[in-house]
């Protein structure tokens, strides 16, 4: 699997002046034993990330998103998940190898995460105002009453109202979006380099997603963060997104840089995404919806994991697994950052 | 063991401690059990003393001379001793010391021993707050009267019940003086009795008689529900001077403390036995009661349960009351006799797979050799014993309530040496002590034995005034009632074995009350 | 709050009513009279047992010496005992002093050796020092507390004399007893802590917790530990409750003089002055420790809704 | 609802309808089978099932494997130490300790699984009625479980006795009625956390009845405790058992029991410390036993163990 | 003891525990009848009328004092009639989850009721609530902690059918609950799987199937599809209206994707700060919003296509989000409105047709609670 030349753009001066991305995710591999067998949840995902950069993944619901999210951050369920391949390169360094204490200096100051699910992910008997101060309190032997201040401080700055009554509440006493809102003010806490943003606005309403998603750009930029967005909404990642990569079946299907995935996919699978967003014109219609179901991770279909679901599925897709490769202009000139696990990409890059 | 030498050789001085459960009293006025009685005759002394073996040894009475008709005793009493506060120790401080014992106010649980002298019941009663039959005639004579003639009265006096008392005593539930008495005995307290901590004696240096060796007596109370073990530790880890064991433990210390002289054993005035209710089917018969006795292989338990540290009993009376004392009386005792067993089983209509009920008290270690008696009693006779193992007070109910049947574990040991303090209370009529109203045997003979020859042999000696003339109608009621209408069945005699610290002590001996000899220890 | 906190006292004044009722019931229905015999096998002269039988009021009905009780409870009087005649709290009071101590220092051992066995155990749930730990609280409970009291006993006070037979009042002649006592709670302790924190373990605010770069030893008595007492800390409850109504067999081997003792002696010769005293306290602890534990819950855990 | 399966087809305009689910082709894991799996591979778990398959076998067959009549007393060989003729020894009466030991696997299983089953049956009951409808009932049962806890075990059993008679039924009921209010107390402070959560509202707002919300959602996810408390005190209750013999409330002297062994051979500490162990052990394998099987049975019962 | 048990404090009431509570039979007749009559497609089948939550707003750990109360939800009104779907948007927090807890019998309403076919619901109990619950359905919002973590999904979508055993045969649920999976996109092969073991997407149709599977008449979704991808939240959307056209559902449809709002709804409501802003049809309120919080909402909508993002003015709302334990006086918007004068902050503005276009015949001519109520053209979504 040849991926070296989709990542390899021109990577954004860091402070320091250091070279490459962030983050770097090869060939990541990760599997859950259950009963029935082995779950292949992530297959050989490869993606980077600069510093300021922001890539923004998509994919299926249970492509395994949050599941390379997890390897990164070394928060998988093991037994039964493990990391049986791959990489993951953080500012150089292949993190699976380092030893766990090392590991966590990482998490917190050098990469944090926002969760899925917030509500699981704030313990329920600390106040909020303790959970977000402990980031100070820990990582920088702040005084308790200056980590209180600042926990206040940050919950303004995700906009939630009367911040300072209610830094002592706890998290069942939030709504929806206001526990997304802390989740995403803890990850931003210590202005990590690296943010993995796992759905972080799924519960917002639209202003204040807008404002969040402002405020994650702008610590972006003053910081030269690099952040990885798991997400589904289009729209955001419109906002926001410098590139994109597409997820299926625990596999990149595609990358490329924002504009250019909305104009010309070079997947069937992306095109059936973009082409399931509602539109105006569609009202009292129904969807586009790509038919047919998910791949069993179980049991993952041979060749392309989608050709089941493909309306241009060919032989060869059911029988050989594609690889990411480059997608050039008809001339064949190489799309720059643009790739695609296709037999046929060229065919539906051109439509 | 112990030589015969007196504390000549020893040296004064040196703590003496040992261990004793929390006492019901130290006072006289109520102070029972062995360990309260131990403190008490450390603190008072009165008229006699009781040794080991059964003797009576004057104290402070010079004489003590019943009238003939054995109704009015007269004590002489040695004169100038003194009370510790320095009151003296007169006629009129026994007088004293009697009435306040037998005051209504004072409920003492030991006034029965005197319930004999005349006036007890007014003054038990509260209808009158003097005793009618004590007379201090001077200050060195007393003058008892009794309502029965009893010829045997001076040994009831060595009880610690009859100590004399100070003015300061006051009534009997005195507080101050019921926790620290001032007495006129070896030893004396100087500081309260610590409840359930310890109980400290200090040598009493104005002792009138005979003075104490050891500087100080030091009592640690021990809980009762495991102070054998915690005395026996305490000896090992050097903490007593003095200590009891745990019956399974007995053979190994033995086999360690004999050889260096630290153990010392005697025979007491006790007996083990079964209780057999006399009156109600299947043992309202003798023969029925013999049968039961044969069939018991006292030698076997003795052995095997008792790893030989017990003595089989075949009478009643224990061997150290000697004039009355009959080896074998009970013949049904002396072997196990799987034939006559049976025979008289048959006789007394005790079929195999009767049910016998078969009680003891729970917790008290009686539980082994219960079993090995009904054991025995299944195998013999084929009886279907039920074992029946209650906490005390329940047992207690169950054995006065007048339907019970069958067999119960019971123990006796002598206040003083007298065959009487066998007899009355544990086979005569008025020792049952029904209850008209509710049929409960509120005395002592719960067996309810009954026999009206033998409760007028009791009174006959003890108006007898010639010893052997009485040690011989003693002895012949003890043998109709324990051998001719087996009443009762003797199991095993009481034997004591204690450590004793002689390296350091001598003179360290048990006495009648199986207390160590406080009086007479002296450092080596 | 306040409220919530008066109205279970308030309750704490049935439950001793309910108590005691049961209490004088069973009392009542026990065979045996109170003042019938002596401590040996002696039976009381009935003109004695008459006296102390109207001193007592043992002859009035029943719901009149219930009757008696509570008034003289409203004065702060639990009566005289019926042995030595003395006044039940004079007898209860030092007993309580000593029962107290002993089940503070097993408490704390309880907690310290508990919480941190339980910790291991789940940690490294089917190692070796898991597999160690279970062998070693089933020991806890498969050897009764005679046992480990005589074995340490028999080692520490008498072949090695390091500590007293007979308390002298130091912390030393505490440890034995107290560790004799706490041990088998100490095991339930490991192994509620053990079952309970299995369960927290996986969850994902533990993930949050590690994700935030927390150390070890604050994801585990920050986070994973608060999530999982909360069972822990209500056995701990019911333990100390058990305690401080006193232990037996500990208290006969180490000769403490203790509630537990009075009170089983108390029962064997019906003496039920202490009897009474001594449930009438134990009432009062339990109630009292449970509304603590209850009012912990809403600290340790701020879901829990008092009401 | 079978139109359901019709509504797939049209999920998309340019789909053709993918095969209706083939008939069950999932072979149903039942949670039993699917729990029994997890439970037979969990290796300490067979290991304590194995414990407890012997201690049940060696109960049934214990007349076969009894060397002795455990009632047989022998008093010219009493206190033999083990070895010969005795592998385990006698007693104070010289019966045969491994006989009293295998046939005192009855009563111990007996007293040991009833007397807890019964603590837990009520215990359950009692914990989940309080802890989940709060308020006025959790008031009213927990001040009686206090007034359980406050009450002295002893005159209970004194007065359980004396109503029911000696015997191991009145010893089972004692334990039980003075166990129950700790697992009761034990499952309602888990199920204060539990029964806010989402899964039970959302149990609720199906219409779900209390029964079901309680015994489908609550239960499982708040019995952790009970169960470590359980499997442990299996154990427990057998040395209770021993307290009691010891006090002479507990079942008759010559009945073969572990407990009763073990209240026989206390004052024979230091001198024949073999009538303690052995008994001692057998009670420390049944607990182990039990304690990985309720381990076991707990990591089965958490899906998210593995 | 009734005493000893009387409530702490008055606005401390746990939620409807109290099943237990009797209601006479006849009156449990009655409502079951009304419960199970039909109602004309167009009908109000629910009514919601003043709707008020109050959640207490306590201090101090072990002594909790009452220092306020959270005004979650504080007079929300509105019908849902039969056959309809209406949308409900709003700030984050302003209480729609809430709502739908209210209107589910999950939280008891500090006070309000909420007639279903006339019958207050709020009041019910025992078997004519079990009725209700039938028919009315919840999506919850949090999709992991809604799943009971030891059930398997197949028991999860199942239970529905155990609790009303007359909705299908015992033999047929296992098919049933596999078509489920399958219609919400879930590989019916994963029934034997447990919730822990699924992402979030899959987790959100495990409660989606959950909810469908009664074939209620309404069902309320607290954001049913925020966490799928928009393939399958095609799938499920279409599922949805299809079923509607079927069996005449109606659904509540909360979210913050106002595409997929628009989409779906037919009437859409807008909520801040506990109270409903503006409701009207979905054109009314995408093409003709009246009321300045509407129209910020609308122009801070993310577009997907980066084309078509270009020219678009957002409004930027200044000012801090009040809290809803203290709202500000008058119109609770004002605190943030461009419009805001002192009449708003004395006045509070009643949720119906503005004076202004009374009698106009406009789409402007809908509810909305603002004193100065007016169009503004904001990008259509
Ligand atoms: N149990 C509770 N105790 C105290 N306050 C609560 C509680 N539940 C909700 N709230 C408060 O009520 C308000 C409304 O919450 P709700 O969950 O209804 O908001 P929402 O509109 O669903 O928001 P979101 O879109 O973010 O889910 C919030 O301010 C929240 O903090
Ligand atoms: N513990 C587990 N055991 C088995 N399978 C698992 C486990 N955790 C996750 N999976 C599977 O791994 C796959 C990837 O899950 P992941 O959470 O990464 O999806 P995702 O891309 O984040 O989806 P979504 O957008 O729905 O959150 C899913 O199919 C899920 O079923
Ligand atoms: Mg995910
Ligand atoms: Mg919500």
């Amino acid at each position: 699997m040849t991926t070296s030349s989709i990542t390899a753009e021109v990577p954004r001066q860091r402070g320091e002046g250091a070279e490459g991305p962030v983050l770097e995710v090869r060939d990541l591999h990760v599997e859950f034993k259950t009963r029935e067998g082995v779950v292949k949840a992530v297959n050989g995902v490869n993606y980077s990330v600069s510093s300021g950069e922001t890539l923004a993944v998509l994919g299926e619901s249970g492509s395994g998103k949050s599941v390379t999210a997890q390897a990164i951050m070394g928060i998988l369920d093991s037994p039964p998940g493990r990391v049986s391949k791959g990489e993951i390169l953080f500012q150089g360094r292949d993190i699976l190898q380092l030893p766990e204490s090392e590991r966590r200096k990482l998490r917190g100051p050098k990469m944090a995460m926002i969760f899925q699910d917030a509500l699981s992910a704030l313990n329920p008997v600390f106040s909020v105002g303790n959970q977000l101060g402990e980031m100070f309190r820990v990582h920088q032997g702040m005084s308790k009453k200056d980590a209180k201040a600042k926990s206040i401080e940050l919950m303004e700055r995700v906009k939630i109202p009367a911040a300072r009554s209610r830094v002592n509440d706890y998290p069942h006493q939030f709504s929806g979006g206001m526990r997304q809102r802390i989740m995403i003010a803890m990850a931003l806490a210590l202005e990590p380099d690296l943010i993995i943003a796992d759905e972080p606005t799924t519960a917002l309403d639209v202003t204040v997603q807008a404002q969040v998603m402002d405020l994650l750009a702008d610590l972006q930029r003053e910081y030269n963060m690099g952040l990885i967005l798991i997400t589904h909404d289009l729209g955001v990642v419109a906002d926001v997104a410098d590139k994109i990569a597409v997820m299926y079946a625990g596999r990149i299907v595609e990358q490329a840089p924002i504009h250019e995935l909305y104009k010309r996919p070079a997947h069937p699978y992306t095109r059936g995404l973009l082409d399931s967003i509602p539109r105006l014109d569609q009202k009292g219609q129904e969807l586009y919806a790509i038919k047919g179901l998910p791949p069993n991770l179980l049991k993952t279909p041979s060749g392309c994991a989608f050709n089941p679901r493909c309306p241009k599925a060919q032989d060869i897709c059911r029988t050989e697994v594609p690889a990411l490769l480059p997608v050039t202009e008809r001339d064949g000139t190489e799309l720059a950052g643009r790739g695609s696990a296709c037999h046929f990409r060229e065919e539906q890059l051109h439509g | 063991g112990g030589g015969d030498n007196k504390a000549d050789g020893g040296s004064a001085g040196g703590t003496f401690r040992f261990g004793i459960t929390e006492p019901t009293a130290i006072d006289p006025v109520n102070a029972q059990e062995s360990e309260g009685i131990v403190i008490a005759r450390a603190l008072f002394t009165g008229l006699y003393d009781t040794s080991t073996d059964g003797k009576l040894i004057p104290k402070l009475a010079e004489s003590g001379t019943p009238s003939d008709d054995g109704k009015t005793w007269t004590f002489k009493i040695k004169a100038g001793t003194k009370f510790t506060n320095g009151e003296p120790v007169d006629a009129e401080s026994f007088v004293r010391g009697w009435t306040r014992v037998s005051a209504k106010a004072s409920a003492s649980d030991v006034s029965y021993h005197m319930a004999d002298i005349a006036g007890y019941e007014d003054l038990h009663s509260g209808k009158s707050d003097k005793f009618a039959g004590l007379t201090a005639v001077d200050a060195t004579t007393l003058k008892v009267e009794l309502s029965i003639p009893d010829f045997e009265f001076v040994k009831k006096t060595a009880h610690s019940v009859f100590s004399p008392v100070p003015k300061v005593a006051g009534a009997g539930d005195n507080k101050a003086f019921n926790d620290q008495p001032i007495g006129n005995g070896a030893f004396k307290m100087t500081s309260p009795w610590q409840h359930n901590t310890s109980i400290t004696l200090v040598r009493n240096d104005d002792y009138g008689l005979q003075k104490a060796h050891l500087a100080k007596v030091e009592a640690k109370i021990l809980n009762p529900a495991n102070g054998s073990t915690l005395e026996y530790q305490g000896f090992q880890s050097g903490q007593f001077d003095y200590a009891r064991m745990p019956t399974p433990q007995l053979t190994a210390a033995k086999a360690k403390y004999d050889p260096q002289g630290e153990w010392i054993s005697g025979d007491f005035s006790g007996i083990n036995y079964l209780n057999i209710f006399n009156q109600n089917a299947p043992f309202n018969n003798a023969d029925a009661r013999k049968a039961i006795s044969y069939a018991i292989d006292r030698e076997a338990i003795v052995k095997g349960v008792f790893q030989g540290l017990q003595k089989p009993a075949s009478a009643f009376l224990p061997p150290s009351f000697a004039d009355v004392y009959q080896a074998g009386v009970c013949t049904s005792c002396v072997k196990q006799d799987v034939a006559k067993a049976k025979e008289y089983a048959e006789k007394g209509g005790l079929k195999p797979g009767t049910v016998v009920n078969f009680g003891y008290n729970t917790g008290a270690g009686h539980e082994e050799w219960v079993q090995a008696v009904a054991q025995q009693l299944k195998d013999v006779l084929g009886l279907d014993v039920k074992l029946d193992g209650k906490p005390f007070k329940e047992a207690l109910a169950t054995q006065q309530d007048k339907a019970t049947s069958g067999l119960w574990r019971q123990a006796w040991t002598a206040d003083y040496p007298t065959a009487d303090n066998f007899m009355t209370p544990l086979l005569s009529t008025t020792g049952i002590g029904e209850d008209p109203a509710t049929g409960k045997a509120q005395g002592d003979n719960r067996g309810r034995y009954s026999n009206p020859e033998f409760d007028k042999l009791l009174v006959t000696a003890k108006a007898t005034k010639d010893d052997a003339a009485r040690a011989a109608l003693y002895k012949q009621a003890e043998k109709l009632a324990v051998d001719t209408d087996q009443g009762v069945i003797p199991l095993w005699q009481r034997t004591q074995y204690r450590l004793v610290n002689s390296k350091k002590f001598k003179d360290i001996k048990m006495d009648f009350y199986e207390d160590p000899t406080l009086a007479e220890i002296s450092l080596k | 709050m306040g409220r919530y906190v008066i109205r279970r006292l308030g309750q704490m004044v049935v439950v001793l009513f309910g108590a005691t009722v049961v209490l004088f019931c069973c009392l009542f229905v026990l065979p045996g009279d109170p003042v019938g015999s002596l401590g040996g096998d002696k039976a009381r002269d009935p003109a004695v047992v008459e006296q102390l039988r109207e001193r007592y009021g043992l002859n009035d009905p029943l719901p009149v010496q219930y009757g008696n009780f509570v008034k003289n409870l409203a004065q702060g009087d639990l009566g005289e005992d019926f042995t030595q005649r003395r006044p039940v709290t004079e007898i209860l009071q030092p007993k309580l002093v000593n029962t107290a101590e002993l089940a503070i220092t097993a408490i704390v051992i309880d907690i310290v050796i508990g919480l941190l066995a339980g910790l291991v155990a789940a940690l490294f749930r089917y190692s070796f020092w898991d597999v160690l730990i279970t062998l070693l609280t089933t020991m806890a409970v498969g050897f009764p507390s005679f046992v480990i009291g005589m074995v340490l006993q028999k080692a520490f006070v008498v072949e090695l004399p390091w500590f007293p037979l007979i308390s002298d009042g130091t912390v030393n002649s505490l440890i034995l007893p107290a560790f004799t006592l706490a041990i088998l709670d100490a095991a339930l302790v490991a192994r509620l802590m053990r079952g309970t924190m299995l369960e927290v373990l996986r969850a994902d605010y533990v993930k949050t917790a590690i994700a935030k770069g927390l150390p070890r030893r604050t994801v585990l008595f920050k986070h994973v530990m608060r999530n999982s007492i909360i069972p822990v800390v209500t056995y701990l409850g019911i333990s100390f409750g058990t305690l401080l109504g006193g232990a037996l067999i500990t208290e006969a081997i180490f000769n403490w003089d203790g509630i537990g003792l009075a009170l089983v002696q108390a029962v064997q010769q019906q003496n039920n002055p202490i009897i009474i005293g001594v449930v009438s306290f134990g009432v009062a602890v339990f109630v009292l420790l449970n509304l603590i534990v209850d009012l912990l819950y809403a600290v340790l855990d701020p879901r829990i809704r008092l009401a | 609802m079978s139109e359901l399966t019709k509504s797939t087809a049209g999920a998309g305009p340019a789909q053709t309808a993918p095969a209706a689910p083939a008939e069950p082709a999932i072979a149903r894991v039942t949670q039993w089978g699917e729990i029994r799996h997890r439970f037979l591979a969990n290796k300490l778990a067979v290991i304590g099932l194995v414990l407890v398959a012997l201690l049940f076998l060696v109960a049934i067959f214990a007349p076969l494997l009894s060397p002795h009549d455990p009632y047989a007393q022998d008093l010219t060989n009493t206190l033999q130490g083990p070895g010969g003729d005795h592998l385990l020894g006698t007693d104070a009466l010289g019966r045969d300790q491994l006989s009293r030991i295998l046939y005192g696997s009855r009563i111990a299983v007996v007293v040991g699984l009833a007397s807890i089953f019964l603590a837990c049956v009520i215990g359950i009951a009692v914990g989940a009625l309080a802890g989940y409808f709060g308020r006025g009932t959790d008031s009213v049962l927990m001040r009686i479980a206090d007034v359980f806890f406050a009450f002295p075990l002893l005159i209970g059993a004194i007065v359980i006795i004396i109503v029911m008679g000696r015997g191991v039924t009145p010893v089972i009921i004692s334990l039980a009625v003075f166990s129950w209010p700790t697992v009761s107390r034990l499952l309602r402070s888990s199920i204060l956390s539990v029964r806010e959560a989402d899964y039970v509202l959302a149990a609720r707002a199906l219409g779900a009845n209390t029964r079901r919300i309680i015994l489908r959602h609550i239960l499982p996810n708040s019995i952790a405790a009970v169960m470590a408390y359980a499997a442990f005190n299996v154990g427990g209750a057998i040395v209770a058992e021993a307290s009691l013999s010891f006090l002479g409330v507990g079942v008759s002297p010559e009945v073969p029991e572990w407990g009763n062994m073990l209240a026989a051979a206390k004052d024979f500490m230091g001198v024949k410390d073999y009538l303690w162990t052995y008994p001692s052990i057998a009670i420390v394998l049944t607990v182990l036993g039990f304690v990985f099987v309720g381990d076991g049975l707990r990591d089965a019962l958490d899906p998210k163990l593995r | 003891m009734a005493e000893l048990d009387k409530k702490d404090d008055a606005v401390d009431a746990t939620p409807g525990i109290s099943e237990v509570e009797v209601v006479d039979a006849a009156s449990e007749t009655a409502a079951l009848a009304a419960i199970e009559a039909p109602v004309d497609r167009g009908e109000p089948i629910l009514q919601v009328r003043n709707l008020v939550k109050h959640f207490p707003l306590t201090q101090g750990i072990l002594f909790k004092k009452q220092i306020g109360a959270v005004r979650a939800v504080d007079g929300v009104s509105f019908d849902l009639h039969q056959g309809e779907t209406l949308g409900i948007v709003g700030e984050s927090g302003c209480g729609k989850s809430t709502v739908a807890k209210l209107l589910m019998l999950l939280e008891t309403a500090t006070s309000g009721e909420v007639f279903y076919k006339g019958t207050d619901i709020t009041k019910l109990s025992g078997k004519a609530l079990k009725a209700v619950r039938r028919n009315i359905q919840m999506v919850f919002q949090d999709p992991y902690t809604s799943l009971n973590p030891r059930m398997t999904v197949g028991d999860i979508i199942g239970e529905p059918y155990e609790i009303h055993p007359e909705v299908a045969p015992k033999g047929d649920r296992r098919r049933k609950v596999q078509e489920l999976l399958d219609v919400v996109g879930l590989n019916p092969e994963y029934i034997n799987r447990y919730p822990h073991q699924f992402s979030g997407g899959q987790r959100q149709r495990i409660g989606i199937a959950r909810g469908l599977a009664l074939n209620p008449e309404i069902i309320i979704c607290d954001e049913p599809v925020s966490a799928l991808d928009v393939s399958v939240q095609a799938q499920v959307i279409n599922l949805m209206a299809k079923l509607q056209d079927e069996f005449n559902l109606s659904y509540i449809f909360i979210a913050h994707d106002l595409s997929i709002v628009r989409h779906i709804s037919d009437r859409v409501g807008v909520m801040y700060l506990g109270k409903m802003a503006e409701i009207g049809t979905d054109t009314q309120i995408y093409d003709h919003p009246t009321h300045p919080y509407t129209q910020a909402l609308l122009s801070a909508v993310p577009v997907p296509d980066p084309e078509a993002r270009e020219g678009r003015e957002r409004i930027i709302l200044t000012g801090d989000v009040p809290s809803p334990a203290n709202p500000p006086s008058g119109c609770r918007f004002r605190t943030r409105c461009w419009k805001a004068e002192d009449k708003c902050a004395t006045e509070e503005p009643l949720l119906a047709i503005p004076q202004r276009f009374k009698s106009v015949d406009s789409p402007a001519a809908h509810e909305s609670a603002c004193h100065f109520a007016e169009e503004k053209a904001v990008l259509a979504v």
